[in-house]
């Protein structure tokens, strides 16, 4: 891969490089000829698409000389021909813009040199490259008096099928699905997995209760998002399991939504827990309703309900935004048992300081596996605590070698954590 | 029948999250344009169950209406502002400037939802009065990191205390920052778990159907 | 007999502390609301002006719009609707002011639709206690729809953009807009920017194009995201929040909005801080034996 | 002042305090606010969703410019609609699966670059600096670095569900929960600066309101619903109802 930047140019290589160097040599002589310019040219000037984009982007790069100094600036230019008229499409001092700089991972750019200039151009509205059509490109050293020019260059930029440079990402997700796959197949077998605690969802059964002694209904919320967010489905398969223990006891639900789609599919949900516990006669349709979309006047009906009604409980999963306290607070007020579960980090805090219990993020996902103890659900859970093994002594490990690598002198270990990467 | 109401929708369930869960590392201009449209779809079907929510709004006020309930006047109330809220917006054809509909957002749902955020403000100080007491050593910790980083966050603690907008941009930056960078790498996990739960048709609840 | 008595009036004591603390701990929350408004609204009304640090990147705009000749073009954009007024307002005034101040002709325009009325009103308002001319001195696009589009088309041809002013006055007409034909004729531009479009919208299709000089506000809350912008010089600085904009009326040397807001600021985090002591107090004091769930 | 700007001070005004009303207790002022603002936002909704979405995403483009294939999203919403005839009303399954399959499909790879990703990336860094002058062994930024690794790996052995929490995985899950508690702590407090801007936003609002030349509406429409709330407490039986 030495200082190759993917696959994708691979192909014109070896005809580019024979370009130049008939190029250069003819600049070369025509330079010996006319003599004494202070400024060498910049050499090996080669262009190429930007791999794993969507077009409108090529890259240029030259080899930098010991003679870069901030006061002889490189300029780029462009042009539609050969031989037509070159347009500067940028200016920069000639010990900036590196091979180093480049953000990509070494799967894709091999070896950065640190001795090789890189400049990418990209479609803009002044310039405009048109994906699939060549351009051509030269740089020019100066340092006001002279300059020296580059060969001309040519590359087209295309739209790629794949980005390279997401390729760990994609690893990962094939391995933890693999991992949750399998982790679910294994508790089929073996159904008795240890499940630890989370006092939240003992205190479902304790709120359920409370409840039917008061004869107060339970009030349930899935949360601000649509059906897309995985906050709400999680909260819908809750609802599901809450829904059952309610149709078992004869307790009063009540559940206001945001979105209308949440709301059908929670009566289809809450339908169903009803037919499971056997009771289909106590299943009332008008338990999931609308209220409204918009982000205060909802919490501001739900507090009436609050007030007027007294639900025995409130339940609070899904994510949530700046309306939590207000929905939570008046709850608080009313004596309600309160359990809250939710991902939306911000929101934890006013969870955690107005409702009884609160599960915390990855809680929220687990609390179906804990109120089911569904050998399927139970798997997951599983999956899930090999993925945080996983990461755990990668981040542990990583920082150690890292730090070797310092002591060391070397960036390989760095390098190499790449593969832990995020990049675009 | 089985087939269209059961697995019909598990089958296009799975379709479309492997091509959504792939269409991320295409960047061919063809793939962001599929990420749009299928936006803008999820916009319009979102907008024909507009329809459904209403219903329901409107089912349950008709309903206290109806049986007089106590407090059925207000429901008439809700009626009332929805359908000239609906007619001032029609009738200024959803432009919003110089129009009665502008008039109506600026003062009245402006007004309603800055007032309802505001109020905010009251119950984060009443949650902390009742919650902020150092009952046990975690309930100690939480208190007085809020404190500390309340004092610093205003001029008057700056004022006082020199030094504390430091001690709140180290808690900020560093153990908050540890914390929930551990909840997020856990939530992430749990979420991926459970998209591929659905993918895979494992989980199936929302579609009011059990597990597999 | 001594000992005896004060025992006596010793758990006497204390049972009179437990029950007064565990009473003040089930404190009625509305206590709290009161003191909450009480505590906002007096330095609202007789702001004391505790002083203020100004950070850098606030005085970065200050120092710059100082530095303008008398005379230059500025443009305000207030890129915000009434939701973010508490945040955003004090800034436009404060800015304004100063630019009128300083005899700069302001442009004024909104890329908010819901945003326009209260943009003209700021507006005509400080320029009626400025006393500034409407036309000559500054001038009121109002709104474009359209976005990164409007900036685009303004960088070509103003009066295309605006054909009139906010108040129906052919632009091109306009004392004020005589020799400002496109943005390049604009020295500098500030956006007040509550979200999309806003100053990252001004940035990728007016500064980078048309050479201006760029500056920007915004919430609080969206402040970090724009800090790297100040460090690579994309704008050349900030206003974050409500406390940006009292920075910058301190710089002003008014108090203003801002000023009187962040000593409401001051007063009500010490008030909170004081009701945890205050609650931490009662709870040791013995309120916690009769303390319910909490 | 225009008329429109005149009436609009007294109307916010009004609807503002009906809504502080709220917070003495559940009365008929809040009750009046709560369901006109439910009425408004739903009727304000429908009208922007009808011209935002339906005409201009739907209409415009499907029979005016002839992109056919929004046929399919036409279809997949009249199929929620199904719900409401109850033999049919499966069909919705489909409009449900597209939208829970693309959401959880799209979720995925984002998940893992800005959760999972982005995470480790900022976790993973030296702890020694190096300089000009060799290795520096122990700086400030090194402890910080040390101290995020130590929160985000207790925190993780907090979230062990099918780990039991006893002996070492017990102590560093507590240290997880401290860390947990600083965090919630600290952004309480410093969440508590946003919410009282709005809050100095809102009354600053009502002080102009309060000026003459609106005709003071803050200080007439507060008597009122003042003078109103007495009316109200003393004209119905005594209970407990306060938020």
């Amino acid at each position: 891969m030495e200082g190759e930047p993917g696959r994708s140019r691979a192909p014109t290589l070896s005809l580019r490089h024979f370009a130049w160097c008939l190029f250069l040599s003819l600049s070369f002589l025509l330079v010996y000829s006319t003599s004494v310019s202070a400024l060498d040219a910049p050499q090996a000037l080669e262009a190429f698409d930007m791999p794993g984009d969507g077009g409108g982007s090529i890259g240029l790069r030259w080899r930098a000389t010991s003679a870069d100094s901030p006061i002889t600036p490189y300029r780029v230019f462009v042009s539609e021909q050969e031989n037509g008229e070159f347009k500067q499409i940028a200016e920069f001092p000639a010990n900036t813009q590196y091979e180093t700089e480049i953000s990509g991972p070494w799967w894709v750019w091999g070896a950065k040199h640190p001795d090789v200039h890189f400049f990418q151009v990209k479609s803009n509205s002044t310039l405009r490259l048109i994906d699939n059509r060549p351009y051509f490109f030269k740089v020019i050293l100066t340092d006001g008096q002279t300059s020296a020019e580059s060969v001309v260059v040519s590359a087209a930029a295309r739209p790629n099928l794949f980005n390279w440079a997401k390729l760990n990402n994609l690893l990962i997700m094939i391995a933890f699905s693999a991992i949750v796959l399998v982790a679910i197949r294994h508790a089929r077998v073996n159904p008795h997995i240890f499940l630890r605690r989370i006092p939240g969802l003992d205190a479902v059964e304790e709120a359920v209760g409370r409840a039917t002694e008061t004869g107060r209904p339970i009030l349930y919320m899935t949360g601000s998002d649509d059906m897309s967010s995985l906050a709400t489905i999680a909260a819908t398969v809750i609802l599901g399991e809450i829904a059952k223990r309610v149709a078992t006891y004869g307790t009063d639900l009540k559940v206001p939504h945001r979105d209308p789609i949440v709301m059908a599919i929670c009566q289809e949900v809450v339908k169903e827990s009803y037919l499971a516990a056997g009771r289909p006669d106590a299943y009332k349709a008008d338990a999931n309703f609308f209220i409204t979309s918009e982000q205060f006047a909802f919490p501001a009906a739900v507090d009436g309900i609050m007030l007027r009604e007294q639900p025995a409980a409130n339940f609070f999963m899904g994510a949530y935004y700046a309306e939590s306290l207000l929905l939570t607070e008046p709850g608080a007020a009313t004596g309600a048992i309160q359990i809250a579960g939710t991902d939306s980090e911000h929101q934890l805090p006013f969870f955690i300081t107005s409702c009884d219990y609160t599960l915390i993020g990855e809680e929220l996902y687990a609390a179906s596996a804990y109120l089911s103890r569904e050998p399927v659900l139970v798997g997951t859970l599983r999956g899930q605590d090999l993925g945080k093994g996983f990461f755990l002594g990668v981040m542990i490990i990583g920082t150690l070698l890292v730090t070797l690598g310092i002591l060391l002198g070397t960036p390989v270990f760095r390098t190499f954590f790449q593969l832990f990467g995020d990049f675009k | 029948m089985i087939f269209w109401k059961r697995s019909l929708p598990v089958l296009l369930t799975f379709i479309l999250g492997v091509t959504f869960a792939l269409q991320y590392y295409v960047p061919h201009p063809a793939s962001e344009a599929l990420l749009s449209e299928v936006s803008v779809w999820n916009q319009i079907i979102a907008g024909f169950a507009a329809i459904l929510g209403v219903t329901s709004l409107l089912q349950v006020h008709y309903v206290k209406i109806r049986r007089r309930e106590p407090g059925w006047g207000y429901s008439t109330i809700l009626y009332l502002s929805m359908l000239i809220t609906l007619v001032v917006g029609l009738w200024s054809g959803g432009e919003s400037e110089n129009s009665a509909f502008g008039w109506l957002y600026s003062y009245v749902l402006v007004a309603l939802s800055s007032t309802m955020f505001s109020i905010l403000a009251f119950f984060i100080a009443s949650a902390a009065y009742r919650t902020f007491r150092a009952r046990s050593t975690e309930a100690t910790v939480l208190l007085i990191a809020a404190a500390l980083v309340m004092i610093g966050r205003v001029p008057l603690g700056e004022y006082l205390i020199s030094g504390s907008g430091q001690v709140s941009d180290w808690i900020m930056t560093v153990p908050n920052t540890a914390a929930q960078r551990g909840i997020l790498i856990g939530i992430s996990l749990g979420g991926i778990a459970t998209s591929i739960k659905i993918i895979f048709g494992i989980e199936r609840a929302y579609l009011g159907g059990g597990r597999e | 007999m001594a000992v005896t008595l004060c025992r006596l009036l010793a758990t006497d004591y204390w049972f009179v502390m437990n029950d007064f603390a565990s009473r003040m701990l089930r404190l009625d929350r509305r206590l709290i609301f009161l003191l909450i408004t009480v505590v906002t609204f007096l330095p609202l009304l007789y702001p004391f002006g505790l002083p203020i640090r100004v950070s850098p990147e606030v005085q970065k705009i200050y120092d710059y719009v100082e530095s303008l000749p008398e005379g230059s073009v500025v443009l305000l954009s207030l890129d915000f609707d009434p939701s973010s007024k508490p945040e955003l307002y004090p800034m436009s005034v404060a800015l304004l002011r100063h630019a009128f101040r300083k005899h700069l002709k302001v442009m004024g325009m909104t890329l908010w639709i819901t945003g326009t009325g209260m943009a003209e009103s700021v507006f005509s308002q400080v320029a009626q206690e400025s006393g500034k001319e409407k036309g000559t001195d500054y001038a009121f696009l109002g709104y474009a729809p359209g976005g990164a589009n409007v900036i685009i088309s303004m960088g070509q041809d103003l009066y295309a953009a605006f054909p009139t002013d906010y108040y129906g006055v052919k632009t091109a007409d306009l004392p004020m807009l005589k020799e400002v034909r496109t943005l390049r004729d604009v020295r500098y531009t500030i956006s007040l920017s509550a979200g999309f479009p806003g100053l990252d919208t001004w940035y990728v299709y007016g500064k980078e194009k048309y050479g201006f000089e760029l500056g920007g506000g915004c919430t609080a809350v969206s402040a970090p995201r724009f800090y790297p912008l100040i460090d690579t010089g994309q704008i050349n600085g900030l206003l974050g929040g409500l406390r940006g904009a009292a920075e910058y009326e301190t710089l002003l040397d008014m108090k203003g909005k801002a000023i009187a807001g962040m000593d409401a600021q001051s007063a009500t985090h010490f008030l909170i801080i004081f009701l945890i002591m205050v609650c931490n107090l009662f709870y040791f004091l013995g309120g916690q034996r009769r303390e319910q769930r909490g | 002042m225009s008329t429109e700007i005149l009436i609009g001070a007294w109307v916010a005004t009004g609807l503002s305090l009906f809504m502080y009303s709220f917070l003495y207790k559940d009365n008929p002022f809040f009750k009046l606010g709560e369901h006109i603002y439910v009425g408004v936002s739903v009727g304000y909704g429908l009208v922007i969703t009808y011209y935002e979405v339906m005409v201009k995403k739907l209409y415009v483009p499907m029979l005016q410019q002839g992109n056919w294939w929004l046929i399919i999203p036409t279809l997949l919403g009249l199929l929620v609609l199904a719900r409401f005839v109850p033999a049919i009303a499966w069909l919705s399954r489909i409009s449900f699966a597209f939208i829970v399959g693309v959401g959880s499909g799209i979720a995925i790879p984002r998940v893992i670059s800005s959760l999972i990703l982005q995470q480790v990336q900022g976790t993973l860094k030296p702890l020694v600096m190096a300089g000009d002058g060799g290795v520096t062994w122990f700086t400030l930024a090194g402890l910080n670095i040390l101290l995020i690794l130590v929160g985000v790996a207790s925190v993780l052995f907090y979230f062990f569900f099918s780990i039991e929490h006893t002996g070492a995985v017990h102590r560093i899950a507590r240290i997880g929960i401290y860390f947990l508690m600083v965090s919630f702590g600290a952004a309480f407090g410093y969440t508590v600066m946003a919410r009282m801007s709005l809050l100095i936003g809102r009354f600053d609002e009502l002080i102009q309101y309060a000026s003459p030349s609106y005709g003071y509406p803050t200080f007439v429409l507060l008597a009122m619903v003042i003078v109103g709330l007495i009316l109200w407490e003393r004209g119905r039986a005594p209970e407990s109802g306060s938020i």
